[in-house]
């Protein structure tokens, strides 16, 4: 067991993944000399050089389109947006090009490449730096969508998603660089695209991913303490989502809530939501609540952004009503 | 059905032809092929009307084409059919594309706007204007990074030059010193739009100088200027100076198969005809005394051959319904759910 | 009563629009002198001028960017998009200006423009011509929403449009252009953000929105001659969305189905069947069944497209199902 | 609490100075304002780090604003406080918004990168390089549509270049011979990336040529030159020739609060900071006879106003947290109702 920072084990998966395969390269804004916006390239640029570490003009859609047909030809381009709230700016490349080119081709070739960004609340940025725009990901068939909200997973689903045929859009959360938690890199985790049951309970279960896993878990073990056991499922990837995983601690437990960061009306939370609602319904004795962001942008200032989004309090108060 | 994972420019593409003959030929077919076309429209065997003929534009794809070499690269617009022949596509298989039939290059999948063959380097066209452009710098970060002397080009249309993601993809292009080359094929029109309605700056090689590539813009009646210039430009690229060429024509035609062009004079059409790649070169030829009977079994060759395209792309079979799962990601992942199997499941409650 | 074109009238309240406030103009793609790519503007800039039709090139991201610009300087843009599969270039200037002016400026001015466009299968166009994304656009707060599917609402929706304080997206269906109906454009038709109950039953309520309205009713009136008789909630706007008639009709009947062309994953199937499953969990005898569209792109193949999305047919069979 | 809709540039600018002490003082109180900033910063006082010092790049803000007139209207980029204050902007407000404060000119939810002031003609400060640039464009539009004479001007930095956007701005406003203006500020970097990093094509005057605009370049030491070029443009613009001016200058410290350049040679910096167009101003004036005395009273005159703009900003309340629900849709709209409510509202189940 080491201990070990997100930020540290974003570093090492690129690091291992470049030393293993040459053909993988980054390519963004301030990744190499800079060493990125969030410092997880910081030193690279030593170790594998400016070629590998493509620093770029500001240009997002060439950026993506660029990865994109480096991806055709061959490499494995880990290209990155510095905020996913640039992500409308490549939304064609990504969604009309990346995400249809093997489909649109028949099948003849797909895009092997690694989109890494970061998103979330927490550092007063505003409302176009603070954004969690996973649902536009999540929507578009294609693209698949990886949100670790733990260290060790930081650094497996991006080694993972270096090995995936097809784009990867991977959002990191910018609250959880800074976090540390014991990991031992050798043990196993789960599967790409299994969700991974962070705490087993019988009386409600919260379905999340990204930073609002901590939220779960700090708010399971307040209820721990109030007699009201709570299971945390973390999904880890949204596409692939591993809804086996949900509907077996659903119709286990027959309560359920699901916890997104970003807007409430017709995002991840409503996707998760409606899925339970659908398949689950015998199981369900309340309705499937969904605790998410509100459909409001994000305020620069310290108070109206942290009432914004969910926090660990909403989801042990809305358990505790819901159980009651 | 589906194909392995296919590297790009993995085949061989048939020698280009460089002499005037070679390139009338190349040319011919072009021309003949676009015309089946619109007679697979007619004939209702077309999926939709989408269609958009590169007839007038011959010698920029067949010009630049034959400066190409075996493991180039290239994307197009959606007026892309003539490029790819150029480049050695197989006709039939376009056709059938064309008809959204099985047997075409995406199976049905792509059609006319998304035709695409990784043996041969095409990485494919595309339905979004520029949207295709920024991949030919990433195949040439890779075609340098390995040092494969390959070369990708980017055909886009007029209309394209007013899209940022040019610029963007020049910049880098020229930052990094990429075997790339950008190529504008301006048949004078985006739609209804004339290119000087579209902006002041019809010097689009002026644009590319700017923005430190090395710029040309060539006329596109004389498939010989054409080629020597992309030829220079393309060998420039190689080495690492990417290359901007404009290559000036006319639309013969409507936009798509159903715009009759309204917006344009009858005159105007018919000066615009008379700027004929194809009679030009013929004509050329002739002068130069080259036997007649020769250029018409050409012709001949080139109106047998496309004649059995469509043949071929009728006889396809539709695709299976079951093929619309395939390929939405790689070969070994799962499927996505049909909905009416979803459906079902629901409703089962079990 | 006069029989008239979902385009007709869709030009029909663009003319009266334009007539009664002069600082409404037109800017877009071809909106000029070719009258549109569907036709909708044929004619309109002999009437207004090519001031108030403005042809622009062919710079999405820009368009929409100088619409937002000039909604600031007072006047009112209708920017059009000619396939809303183009908005992927726009989403940034869509969703983090003209969404959020109002907000991150504190309230200081509103950015009143509307985006017109397209989307929608049944013409082969591909992959790239024939998507329904209208659930990027739900999911974006500060955007409205609107999608008529009845001639008449084409024109009010349109005109009620351009009176909003706030950027809507307004997306007509590519299918409908050509569909005639009889309308009484005085006759009363429900407000700006009001659902239409276009038929009553007490089997099952299916909610809908633009082309599927017509699948939704053609399926509801074979049903009822096998004896199952379907409320037909026709949305109208996405946002704001009248939930309240959604409430009410399904606490009512006890069975939902919705249906939406968009894929089905994290789309606007999934918001509705959410929040039905959230909000009337105590009234459904079953769960929210989603109709919408594969999670897979469109083909230019014309039975692969058909294929891709909901039928008149499945609404049909599912509904049977249901009430069984 | 919410004003009503408020048109641009419906309040009267302050008049402009244009000699060259005017210049001076106005480039002093943007140097001290954002020393200012810097230390709110300091004070743990400012809403997040993302506070991007204009120190350096005063005479692009006050040069070019010098040759605004009332009823001009402008975007900025994330870099924009000196740009405001030189039209005219109140720094007790945007200190307060700087601060996420409830008396900011956004009360709190802008911040540094998003100010805007529609009374002053100030249509937003944009956190996304390049996304306040096309919104010139519209405002130039209505302004020639409506006669009303005035321009709209975009500024941005040297990062802004590779963006495309603004090649489509720049021929949409040359096509339609809008009344606009694009202000590049060239403090040589965009975060850690110089100029010659980003392109190949450095001088940027010549991509607006290229477009069609009047297009030139110009040394942000000398506030005069700048004022000069800027007026001689601006007055074009207003005459429907859209221009472009790019003004050479040094961004002393780093991209944000945080960064400490190490991307940089102390040298370097050194070296930059000596074209200080402050310093220059002032030496200017003093060589010209201008009283020592004056110029000090200047700066101490600033120094005061720029203090008071921190005890403004602390003693300004948060915004009530009520207020996040607010101005999200125009003022007779329902506002979105609240997670909490929704859910109590769910869970009672009535
Ligand atoms: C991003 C985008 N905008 C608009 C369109 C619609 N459209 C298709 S082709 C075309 C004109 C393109 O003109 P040009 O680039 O000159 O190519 P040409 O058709 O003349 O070959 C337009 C506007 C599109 N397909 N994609
Ligand atoms: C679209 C977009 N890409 C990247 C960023 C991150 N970013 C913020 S400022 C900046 C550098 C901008 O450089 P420049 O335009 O020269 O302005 P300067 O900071 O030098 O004033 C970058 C990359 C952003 N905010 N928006
Ligand atoms: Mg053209
Ligand atoms: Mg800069």
């Amino acid at each position: 067991m080491v201990e070990m920072t997100y930020r540290d084990a974003l570093r090492q998966a690129l690091i291992d993944a470049m030393t293993e395969n040459d053909d993988i390269f980054v390519i963004g804004e301030e990744v190499g000399r800079y060493g990125g916006a969030y410092g997880v390239t910081k030193g690279l640029i030593d170790q594998f050089g400016p070629e590998r570490l493509l620093d770029t003009p500001i240009s997002e859609p060439a950026i993506v389109g660029t990865a994109v047909g480096a991806a055709m030809a061959g490499m494995r381009p880990v290209a990155e947006l510095m905020y996913v709230d640039f992500i409308g700016m490549t939304m064609d490349q990504l969604c009309n090009q990346a995400a249809k080119i093997r489909y649109m081709f028949g099948g003849q070739i797909g895009v092997p490449m690694v989109l890494r960004t970061q998103g979330g609340t927490g550092r007063s940025a505003g409302a176009q730096h603070s954004q969690s725009l996973e649902a536009y990901v999540m929507h578009t068939p294609g693209l698949r969508l990886a949100m670790p909200g733990t260290v060790a997973d930081a650094y497996h689903l991006l080694r993972m998603a270096l090995t995936q045929p097809d784009p990867v859009v991977f959002i990191e959360h910018k609250a959880l660089y800074a976090m540390k938690e014991d990991v031992d890199l050798t043990a196993h985790v789960p599967d790409w695209g299994k969700a991974a049951v962070r705490r087993r309970g019988t009386d409600v279960v919260i379905v999340t991913y990204s930073r609002q896993v901590h939220y779960a878990m700090q708010a399971a073990e307040a209820l721990a303490g109030q007699g009201i056991e709570a299971t945390v499922i973390d999904l880890r990837t949204l596409n692939p989502l591993d809804f086996d995983t949900i509907r077996a601690e659903v119709e286990h437990v027959g309560r359920a809530m699901v916890v997104s960061e970003g807007p409430l009306t017709a995002g991840v939370a409503a996707e998760l939501a409606a899925r339970i609602s659908e398949e689950c319904f015998d199981f369900l004795h309340d309705p499937v609540i969904r605790i998410a962001g509100e459909d409001i942008p994000i305020s620069v200032s310290v108070a109206l952004e942290a009432g914004s989004v969910p926090s660990a309090e909403i989801v042990e108060q809305t358990a505790r009503k819901l159980v009651a | 059905m589906t194909p392995p994972e296919t590297a790009a420019a993995s085949r061989t593409a048939p020698q280009s032809n460089t002499d005037l003959l070679g390139l009338y030929t190349d040319m011919r077919r072009v021309r003949t092929f676009e015309e089946r076309v619109g007679e697979l429209f007619v004939r209702g065997q077309s999926a939709g009307s989408m269609l958009h003929l590169s007839i007038g534009e011959e010698s920029a794809a067949v010009g630049v084409c034959s400066a190409m070499r075996d493991g180039d690269t290239f994307t197009t617009h959606h007026r892309g059919h003539g490029i790819f022949l150029a480049r050695g596509a197989d006709p039939n298989r376009m056709m059938a594309e064309i008809a959204g039939k099985q047997d075409g290059y995406c199976h049905g999948k792509g059609g006319s706007m998304h035709i695409a063959d990784m043996g041969l380097g095409h990485l494919g066209a595309n339905a979004i204007v520029g949207g295709g452009i920024p991949a030919v710098v990433g195949a040439g970060l890779v075609a340098k990074r390995r040092g494969t002397g390959a070369v990708s080009i980017a055909f886009f249309g007029d209309g394209a030059m007013q899209q940022g993601i040019l610029y963007e993809s020049m910049n880098m292009a020229a930052l990094w010193d990429l075997p790339v080359m950008f190529v504008c094929i301006n048949n004078q029109y985006g739609m209804g739009t004339r290119v000087d309605q579209a902006t002041r700056a019809t010097k689009f090689e002026e644009r590319a100088i700017a923005f430190g590539l090395a710029g040309r813009a060539v006329d596109g009646l004389d498939v010989l200027e054409v080629r020597e210039a992309a030829a220079e430009l393309v060998d420039g690229a190689r080495t690492g100076k990417p290359a901007f060429l404009s290559v000036d024509c006319y639309r013969f035609f409507g936009h798509a198969r159903k715009d009759k062009s309204p917006y344009r004079t009858e005159a105007e059409e018919t000066a615009g005809r008379k700027r004929d790649p194809v009679a030009h070169a013929r004509a050329a030829l002739l002068d130069a005394g080259t036997d007649e009977a020769l250029l018409d079994r050409i012709d001949g060759d080139a109106a047998t051959e496309m004649d059995a395209t469509i043949d071929f792309a009728v006889a396809s079979a539709e695709p299976p319904l079951s093929s619309m799962f395939l390929d939405v990601y790689g070969p070994d992942e799962p499927m996505p759910e049909p909905l009416a199997t979803r459906i079902d499941r629901v409703l089962a409650r079990e």
